[in-house]
């Protein structure tokens, strides 16, 4: 019976080996402590147990050097978690350059994933094993969490603003999927399957699964539909800038400071112009808060970072 | 000033002295009493109830668990379920348990004084607590609440359709119960205490009410203005924490969680303290290292304050102030650490019995040990990305709330029973209820380390197979641990009529509340008691009293 | 906490020790009022820090010279509340009462100022939950100040009623004899609790007023 | 401890202090500082505050432990602020975005330092 109650979970990316190798040196450090306090406990309150009414006890003094001894070892274990714990926070925090994008949408009690290339999947995705994936969430309405316990790896997902969680599948197989932050009634429901594949499978299942167009074309459609043209062309006009080469570049703006052209920047710019002004320009850009689905702006985006491409540029009018 | 007789014999029956209890009758001397003792019972009579329901719930959500399906309930009242599960047992049950009970009782009588600094104000703190608990029971029972018990923005503000507003309110109105009855304290031990007793002779159960009496003060209020502006939002939905009109949920989760988590060591602090008293009257032995167990409780209550940031490792806060709390979350843990490694050091050489609290006591140690270490677990960074909302967190905090602070509480209640009632209990029952409690306990909540580390989040009405196991085990545990908790109920309430009375001592114990007959009468002491001993002289006690 | 008949209450042991507990218990509960107002202060410095423009612009809508005015009306009451404590303990009981009333009559000059704002900021249509039309450039954000200052002030104002109604409740005491010295205590407290509602107006007014007057 | 009431000159230069600072960072509120506006309005009405305090509510002449009440006051309520800040101001510093089709765009070299970002 034993052999299929599972004491852990998978380790199916880079990131889980390392954080097992963490839990079990704090599991030995708390096994040991825990283990060392109950036998004591035991012992003393057996060894020392009252024989004879007329029995009396030994006044102990205090002793400062065993104080100390019992403050200075816990301080050191805990700073040797503590480094270990945030080096690989920071692993995790640090996404690898060479990680490809897939944008995540949480909405209450689903997952809608898109990948550049244009599949769109529903409470599933297909990544190839061995190579890194940055996933790009935000939330259409309430907060909720991207979570996979065979990759030890969850993040919150906030409305109106982006989250991302990189990882690289080692395992290929079937893992969970849940959503681990509560987010109404169906919360237990809203979960599903990373299907992580062989290189050649993904390949194969990414053809078959190309029926709609990649999220730059629809995002050129969104950019003419929405008038976008009108005043960002591929040179900067009077009335806005270009936003050619606009992503990872750093934007002056009005108010002085400089700022970084990210999602955040772009998806602000968006939906709350006013806030963030380029200098030299006026903000009489309007507002498209509640109006863009965050599916749309994702494709958006996506056509915004292809700008950055010569060919692309040059389809600018 | 310690008693003199070798075995203290019943010296006169407790019913024809006049006491606080049978001084009056009526119900009127009951509601508008402003002495510490009976508001203290008040205080014992509404937690209790509340326990009852919040247990309840409890035992709903584990039978519902019981298959992957969780068909016992539907989805919605299981969201209604864990939510008042939650604020019921936290805000009506575990803050008010130890402090407004045993606090109430004991504060006046431990330091040599008639009645608490303020009185009145006293009383006043427990009508608001039973002005917000009404309203959070009529928000119970007319819908429920489905928020959850952190009531997380933008669900709790513009999603959730359920009773949010009353219940808010009642737990906002709630909060002042607990700043009052902080504020008291703090001003009666720095103002009444007897001529003698020093800061550094007081019993450590004060120092621990003190440290809690600090945290209700300083971080109540900014529960009660982040439940307010909750309100404002829900009802004006003008975007303080609604992300589409501006505002940032984060805002609120750092508002709740700067109260939540030295809330949590508020539901601690009171059983360290407890068990500070039990068991050096049960190993007949100064307590090793007072100083330090002293100062461990203030430093608790002070660095509680500053590592609330743990609760958002993974909600979007920066990375650089998950790096400042990590660092902080793990300098909270050394206090506790030194506690458990002074309370075992302190039956060492000692002449140990094995009497109800003591059993409580020793079982606290074991499992507020296994409770903290978990704690290390979550203050990891890197862990707590997998380990966030899952079962782990559950398992993790019911073991320092239930098996510490209940433990404690129970503990407590046993010591000071004969005090409280004039009444001695079973010895035999209560050692078995402490038995079946420490089992039930740990069948029910140490599997959940198990589920929390295979992934299972919380808050989940249903569940995949492959850990229907585990849950099976919990539930067993938890039908256990609530016969554990039912068998107290019965002979406590048989005790105070059929027990045999209590002499002023019957564990021979030092401490001021001793040393007034029991039940005590309502002006605590004939004339004011004079300290002139250290804070547990018991090589100067005569020896054992059995 | 005014022990009307005898001058010590049962459970302390001279007056000495019933003053202190009573200034103690007041200090503490002013910390807690100081926590309870931190954390609209906490929300202000966050949305303050991240759209400073938005915070200029709405502190622009408040009209500096009635906040100004409403300044020195407060501090002013602070004094005479200050003169009141000082009669009352030097026995001066005719002193202390005419020092009260002008403390209630600035308190209530203070509140009159303070709703003829918000009648101004309600025609120019801009209280958020009710009528806010705002239209412009990071109008949320503005909302959002805008709600604020209602919240802030709103809370500050709450707390000045019922500041009025304690030092009623001291004026008659006062005048019946009942808060003779040895027995002033009660006085002195309130004086406390005057003096922090103060203290907080003078912090609310260069953060909600001041921010952006220079432009 | 009942202490003897402070002479009605101090209660007068308190007073007209307090008027005066008032003035004063009404007046700095026109001049254009820059980031500096800030900090002036907060120290002038700190100063105002401990004005109030010290005098107007005696702090001066009262017990060590009620000194001690009011500057945990002041220090929990930093502590609120101060640690909240540090989450909401350094949010953007670590996560770096990196080229989608990673060409070598105009200031690459700043792409992995830190930088002050929303």
């Amino acid at each position: 019976m034993l052999s299929d109650l599972p004491l852990w979970p998978e380790r199916a990316s880079t990131f889980a080996v390392s954080v097992d190798y963490l839990f079990l040196f704090i599991l030995v450090v708390c096994a040991f402590f825990a283990v060392l306090i109950f036998t004591l406990v035991l012992y003393l309150a057996i060894r020392y147990r009252r024989r004879t009414p007329e029995e009396r006890a030994t006044q102990i003094k205090n002793s400062l050097p065993l104080e100390l001894v019992w403050t200075g070892v816990p301080i050191c274990l805990a700073g040797v978690m503590f480094f270990w714990g945030a080096a690989l926070f920071m692993r995790r925090t640090i996404v690898p350059p060479d990680a490809q994008d897939i944008y995540v949408v949480g909405k209450q009690w689903m997952w809608k994933l898109q990948h550049p290339e244009g599949p769109r999947e529903i409470d599933e995705l297909h990544v190839p094993v061995g190579r890194p994936f940055r996933l790009v969430m935000t939330s259409e309405d309430v907060i909720h969490d991207f979570f996979v316990p065979a990759f030890r790896l969850k993040q919150d997902v906030l409305p109106n603003r982006f989250t991302s969680l990189w990882f690289e599948a080692t395992k290929t197989g079937r893992f969970h999927l849940f959503c681990s932050q509560y987010c109404g009634t169906n919360h237990a429901r809203m979960g599903g399957w990373i299907y992580v594949l062989e290189p050649s499978d993904y390949q194969h299942w990414l053809s078959g699964a190309m029926g709609n167009e990649s999220m730059t074309d629809s995002g050129a459609k969104l950019f003419t539909r929405l008038g976008c043209e009108g005043c960002h062309q591929s040179h900067d006009t009077e009335r806005g800038p270009t936003l050619v080469g606009l992503y990872g570049k750093s934007v002056q703006l009005a108010g002085g400071e400089t700022v970084t052209g990210d999602e955040s920047y772009i998806e602000e710019s968006i939906l709350t112009p006013a806030s963030k002004v380029t200098r030299g320009y006026t903000p009489i850009m309007p507002t498209f808060l509640g109006q863009i689905p965050p599916d749309d702006l994702f494709q958006l985006i996506v056509y915004i970072k292809s700008l950055n491409t010569p060919a692309m540029a040059r389809r600018q009018p | 000033m310690s008693a003199t007789a070798a075995r203290v014999l019943p010296h006169e029956d407790s019913g024809t002295r006049e006491h606080y209890l049978n001084v009056r009758y009526g119900l009127k001397s009951w509601l508008l009493t402003t002495d510490h003792k009976r508001i203290a019972l008040l205080y014992l009579m509404s937690i209790t109830a509340m326990f009852f329901v919040g247990g309840a719930f409890a035992v709903v959500m584990r039978l519902n668990l019981l298959t992957p399906e969780g068909q016992l309930v539907s989805a919605e009242s299981y969201n209604k379920l864990f939510t008042m599960h939650g604020l019921i047992m936290v805000f009506f049950f575990l803050i008010p348990s130890i402090p407004a009970v045993l606090g109430n009782f004991l504060v006046p009588l431990m330091i040599g004084a008639r009645d608490v600094a303020l009185p009145k104000i006293n009383l006043l703190s427990w009508y608001i607590f039973i002005t917000g608990g009404t309203l959070a029971l009529v928000s119970a029972i007319t819908g429920g609440v489905d928020t959850g018990c952190t009531f997380y923005t933008p669900f709790s503000t513009t999603y959730s359709n359920t009773h949010v507003m009353p219940m808010a309110i009642g737990v906002f109105i709630t909060g002042f119960s607990s700043i009052l009855t902080g504020l008291n304290f703090i001003v009666t031990m720095h103002t009444m205490r007897a001529p003698g007793l020093t800061w550094f002779r007081m019993p450590l159960f004060l120092w621990s009410l003190y440290a809690t009496s600090v945290i209700f003060v300083l971080g109540t209020p900014v529960l009660a203005i982040s439940l307010l502006a909750l309100g404002a939002e829900r009802m004006f939905h003008v975007g303080i924490f609604d992300p589409n009109l501006g505002g940032d949920p984060l805002l609120f989760q750092h508002l709740f969680w700067f109260y939540s988590h030295p809330a949590v060591y508020v539901m601690i602090l009171p059983g360290m303290g407890v068990v500070s008293e039990i068991i050096p009257c049960f190993a007949r032995k100064r307590i090793f290292g007072y100083g330090f167990v002293a100062f461990s409780s203030v430093a608790i209550a002070v660095i509680s304050f500053l590592v609330w940031g743990h609760h958002m490792f993974v909600s979007g806060q920066s990375v650089y102030a998950g790096l400042i709390f990590s660092v902080l979350s793990y300098l909270v843990a050394i206090p506790s650490a030194i506690k458990v490694f002074n309370w075992t050091s302190t039956l060492y050489k000692g002449t140990v019995t094995y009497e109800t609290p003591m059993l409580y006591a020793l079982g606290f140690i074991g499992l507020f040990t296994i409770g903290g270490l978990t704690g290390l677990f979550l203050a990891a960074l890197a862990v707590d990305v997998h380990v966030h909302d899952t079962y782990f967190v559950i398992a993790h905090f019911h073991y320092i709330m239930v098996g510490g602070m209940v433990m404690a509480y129970l503990g407590g209640i046993h010591y000071w029973w004969p005090k409280i009632s004039g009444r001695l209990y079973p010895e035999w029952w209560a050692r078995l209820s402490a038995l079946v409690v420490f089992l039930g306990f740990n069948l029910t909540f140490f599997p959940q380390f198990i589920l929390g580390y295979l992934g299972m989040p919380r808050r989940y009405h249903a569940y995949p197979e492959e850990f229907q196991i585990l849950n099976v085990m919990s539930t067993a545990g938890a039908s256990i641990l609530g016969v554990g908790y039912l068998i107290p109920l019965v002979y406590l309430a048989w005790s105070i009529r059929y027990g045999p009375p209590a002499p002023s001592n019957p564990w021979n114990a030092t401490g001021l509340e001793w040393q007034t007959p029991s039940p005590p009468p309502t002006e605590n002491f004939e004339t004011t008691p004079v300290v002139t001993e250290e804070a547990y002289a018991y090589e100067t006690r005569p020896l054992s009293y059995v | 906490m005014s022990e009307a008949h005898a001058a010590v209450a049962h459970q302390f042991e001279g007056l000495e020790q019933q003053r202190d507990a009573a200034t103690l218990a007041m200090w503490i509960f002013l910390v807690t009022e100081v926590m309870f107002f931190g954390g609209l202060f906490t929300g202000y410095a966050i949305y303050r820090a991240s759209y400073p423009e938005a915070f200029a612009a709405g502190s622009r809508l408040c009209e500096v010279n009635l906040g100004a005015i409403n300044t020195v009306v407060l501090i002013t009451s602070s004094f005479t509340m200050a003169l009141a404590v000082r009669a009352a303990a030097a026995g001066r009981s005719r002193a202390a009462i005419v020092c009260l009333v002008l403390t209630l009559g600035l308190g209530a000059t203070f509140l009159g100022i303070k709703f003829l704002e918000y009648a101004h900021k309600y025609e120019e249509h801009i209280v958020p939950g009710l009528n806010f039309t705002y239209s412009g450039p990071s109008a949320r954000q503005i909302e959002l100040f805008i709600c604020f200052y209602f919240g802030m002030t709103g809370l500050h104002a709450l707390h000045m009623i019922i500041g009025l109604v304690v030092v009623t409740v001291m004026v008659i005491f006062t005048a019946r004899g009942r808060l003779a010295p040895p027995k002033d205590t009660p006085i002195e407290i309130t004086g406390l609790y005057w003096h922090f509602v103060d203290i907080v107006w003078i912090f609310l007014f260069p953060l909600l007023y001041l921010v952006d007057v220079h432009r | 401890m009942t202490h003897q009431p402070l002479r009605l000159r101090t209660y007068v230069v308190v007073f007209v202090t307090l008027l005066a600072l008032t003035g004063l960072t009404t007046l700095l509120a026109y001049l254009d500082l820059g980031r500096f506006n800030l900090v002036v309005a907060l120290l002038i009405a700190a100063a105002k505050g401990f004005l109030v305090v010290l005098f107007f509510m005696h702090l001066v002449q009262t017990a060590h432990r009620t000194q001690f009440v009011a500057a945990a006051g002041i220090f929990w309520l930093a502590l609120l602020v101060v640690l909240t800040l540090s989450d909401v101001l350094t949010r953007g510093w670590f996560e770096q975005p990196h080229g989608w089709s990673a060409i070598e765009s105009n200031d690459s070299a700043d792409q992995s330092g830190i930088r002050a970002g929303r």
